[in-house]
């Protein structure tokens, strides 16, 4: 046996626009693995990644924190989770320092030195004082990925992290992951790129099956 | 008590009530409506002040009386919502806010209309007059913003949270509204109802606020009804339903 | 408890104040204005010129705008307000820096608070500024010119609050700027009355300190329960989209 | 009755016209409205009994999610 799970989904079903995207979804999510959700388009990866977030409410089941049912205690879950979604999160007004000085106020936080840091593992360093509309897409989503080489979050749901990342990121990106894993995060993916990960779990929508 | 509770949450339980209970809000609603409407315009005795448009009482107050609890009992309803997440509650809110807008423009038109003899134009900015208004303005704003979502339960949970807004407010508006025509306007005539009413008058309304209320009880049932149907058409009980004949 | 035996991960247990987040949400809500600040003038020039309808459209005389001078003011800043409340919460929730908020582990109301407060100090507040200049421009005396800027400093705050409210709801909607007015509008009524009326009571030599009162008691109101209002519309529209 | 005959319950001492144009309205938007709900309700019904009956006939087609091919479209050109 494993440890105990993190976050346990049973019976997850969740319906959009009149559209059943899953149903009898049930899975638990452990610290110090991988879980990679796949799915074709359409298939509700992005909303399911949202309901477990704590974003959507659309969805009747059963969702389990630590054992207990998560909304009994929201606080100590967004305390232990980082989300990352779609859209990075970033201001494009802001500098990628200032923009990461403000998501990380509200949950720990961590001295400028640190940031630069971490900006500059993502490698952005000597662009942290440039306006993140001056950067690139690919530039941007770094200036959110940056949380991860300074987040103590238990629990990482991202979506889609290799969107617009180049192929030597993808790879420091993946192996970060492994890293993480071996530390005993968990961590909850969805990607369309081909991650292969030892000991990944699998979540399998459009079929309508979680596969452990 | 909790399982009767959510007994009462449950469409299929409720369809079925609603269905036996439709004939008898009809049937007594259109009777008591149509005595008191006819006592009203033909037999009770003209008042001295206004004459004879003071017979626009027997639907006006009906209406004003509707207009008003419509909007609270959609408020207790929005709170079950937000609170129980009880399915049959937003499709009341949903099913009945038309029904609430209708009834709120007839008050001020037939408002509007009982001024012009009475006070010699056709708008007053009486303080009811303008809570009315507000009130029909308040109902606008609920039915624009459930048109406006496309996911049915996102709908319900905010204009749950518009209406409970409303609520608080109703009472702040009313209270501004009163103070703010005692500074524009003295108070000269009101189009209230004389405290000392006589029973002839008095009974005919009675009569159709009772018949009013139980046509709008038909009208809440049916309409929910309605919503059930589109909403539950997926479960196995509709399909039944529906195909035994749909009543 | 862990198979691997070295679990360096732990559950966190402790974490900011919300006092501290909220000065954060603040701050960078300043920040990001500032960064774009011909945006900051946009609802005073907005004030400016619909105050300069009223005397071009109605009458310039002097006892018309002595008369209704405080009720034009009153309205102007209210359409100011409404106009500016569209951007409380798109900007953000176009660059996902919404999802973020709402996924804080502190209490959403709290954060929302800061966020109006942002939005009063940065629209409100400069309409307030301004408004003894307009005073002036539609004939108003002194005493009223003072009354009326009080009666907009306690209102204006009231008008964020609880536009608040109707932004979060219509996030995310097609038409939602028109839909905002429309849900709006009518909450506004009895601040706007008092607002007004108290100006008028002023006039008419009648002390005004229960009035002022009055709207103080409206921005506790609003103040206590608008951002409740505000967290759960949010969180609503959040999951709408 | 409080009116005499017939012409003077119309006329109404001259407020006839308001006193029935407010009558008038009144039938006219609360039967309307009873009318037209009742008419929805019904339609309601009819389109589900469409839909079941559609339903029972597709049910036995092959799953519209066929994978996607990304094929050209082949446009005649005549």
């Amino acid at each position: 046996m494993m440890s105990e799970p993190l976050l346990q989904a049973v019976d997850l079903e969740c319906e959009r626009d009149e559209r059943l995207l899953f149903q009898n979804l049930s899975f638990s999510i452990v610290p110090g693995t991988l879980t990679r959700v796949e799915g074709p388009n359409g298939s509700g990866k992005t909303t399911l990644l949202r309901i477990l977030a704590g974003l959507s409410d659309a969805w009747t089941g059963q969702l389990l924190w630590c054992g207990r049912p998560r909304a009994h205690d929201r606080e100590s879950f967004y305390r232990n989770s980082l989300y990352l979604g779609h859209r990075p999160g970033i201001k494009p007004l802001l500098t990628p320092m200032e923009n990461l000085r403000a998501l990380m106020a509200g949950r720990c936080p961590v001295a400028d030195e640190v940031l630069a840091q971490a900006l500059a593992g993502t490698g952005l360093a000597g662009y942290e004082n440039v306006p993140c509309r001056n950067l690139s897409a690919g530039q941007q989503r770094r200036v959110a990925l940056a949380r991860l080489l300074i987040a103590d979050e238990p629990l990482w749901l991202l979506d889609e992290v290799f969107t617009a990342i180049d192929a030597e990121g993808v790879k420091a990106i993946e192996a970060l992951l492994q890293q993480r894993v071996e530390e005993g995060g968990a961590v909850l993916v969805t990607t369309h790129h081909d991650l292969q990960l030892p000991g990944m779990q699998r979540i399998l929508l459009g079929g309508g099956q979680a596969d452990e | 008590m909790w399982q009767w509770f959510h007994k009462l949450g449950s469409p299929k339980w409720f369809f079925g009530i609603a269905t036996r209970l439709m004939p008898w809000l009809l049937i007594g609603g259109l009777l008591l409506l149509a005595a008191g409407l006819v006592w009203g315009l033909a037999f009770a005795p003209k008042d001295y002040l206004q004459g004879n448009s003071y017979r626009i009482i027997f639907i006006h107050v009906p209406s004003a009386f509707l207009a008003q609890s419509i909007y609270i009992s959609m408020a207790v309803a929005a709170l079950v919502t937000l609170v129980w997440r009880m399915k049959l509650a937003d499709v009341f809110v949903k099913a009945i806010a038309p029904v609430g807008l209708v009834f709120t423009f007839l008050a001020l038109f037939t408002g509007a209309v009982w001024g012009k003899p009475t006070w010699g134009t056709w708008w007053v900015w009486d303080a009811r007059l303008t809570s009315m208004l507000i009130l029909l303005f308040l109902y606008g704003g609920v039915i624009a913003l459930d048109r406006a979502i496309n996911d049915e339960k996102s709908a319900a949970r905010a204009v749950a949270v518009l209406v409970l807004v409303g609520v608080v407010n109703i009472p702040i508006i009313k209270y501004s509204v009163d103070w703010w025509n005692t500074l524009h306007q003295p108070a000269t005539f009101k189009l209230t109802e004389k405290p000392t009413m006589p029973m002839e008058m008095w009974l005919p309304l009675l009569l159709s606020v009772l018949g009013l209320y139980l046509l709008f009880g038909w009208l809440t049932c049916l309409r929910m009804k309605t919503e059930i149907l589109v909403r539950e058409q997926r479960t196995r009980w509709v399909k039944e339903l529906v195909l035994a004949g749909g009543k | 408890m862990s198979s691997a035996g070295r679990t360096l991960v732990k559950p966190i247990e402790q974490g900011v104040g919300p006092l501290s987040a909220m000065l954060a949400v603040f701050s960078r809500d300043v920040r990001v204005a500032f960064r774009q600040r011909q945006d900051l003038l946009n609802p005073l020039l907005f004030f400016v010129m619909v105050v300069t309808l009223f005397p071009l459209g109605v009458s310039p005389e002097v006892s018309f705008l002595q008369q209704s001078g405080a009720g034009i003011l009153w309205v102007a800043a209210l359409l100011a307000v409404l106009l500016s409340l569209d951007h409380l919460f798109r900007h953000d929730f176009d660059d996902g820096t919404l999802e973020q908020l709402v996924l804080q582990p502190q209490p959403l109301f709290l954060l929302i608070l800061a966020k109006t407060l942002a939005h009063w100090i940065l629209t409100g507040l400069p309409l307030v500024l301004l408004a003894p200049v307009l005073g002036v421009m539609v004939h108003l005396d002194g005493n009223s010119i003072v009354i009326l800027c009080l009666t907009l400093l306690i209102g204006t705050p009231v008008l964020s609050l609880i536009g608040s409210i109707g932004a979060a709801l219509t996030l995310g909607l097609r038409s939602a700027g028109v839909l905002l007015s429309l849900l709006i509008i009518p909450l506004y009524i009895p601040v706007l009355i008092f607002g007004t009326g108290t100006v008028a009571a002023a006039g008419e030599g009648a002390s005004v300190g229960g009035y002022l009162a009055l709207m103080g008691a409206f921005l506790v109101l609003a103040l206590t329960l608008a951002p409740f209002a505000a967290a759960a519309a949010l969180r609503i529209s959040m999951s709408n989209s | 009755m409080a009116f005499d005959s017939l012409s003077a319950f119309i006329v109404m001492e001259g407020h006839g016209p308001y006193v029935w144009a407010c009558y008038a309205v009144f039938a006219v938007l609360l039967g309307g409205m009873m009318l037209w709900s009742a008419k929805r309700n019904h339609s309601v019904i009819e389109a589900c009994q469409r839909r079941y009956e559609a339903d029972a006939k597709t049910s036995a087609q092959p799953n519209r999610n066929a994978s996607a091919t990304f094929a050209r479209v082949e446009i005649s050109q005549d």
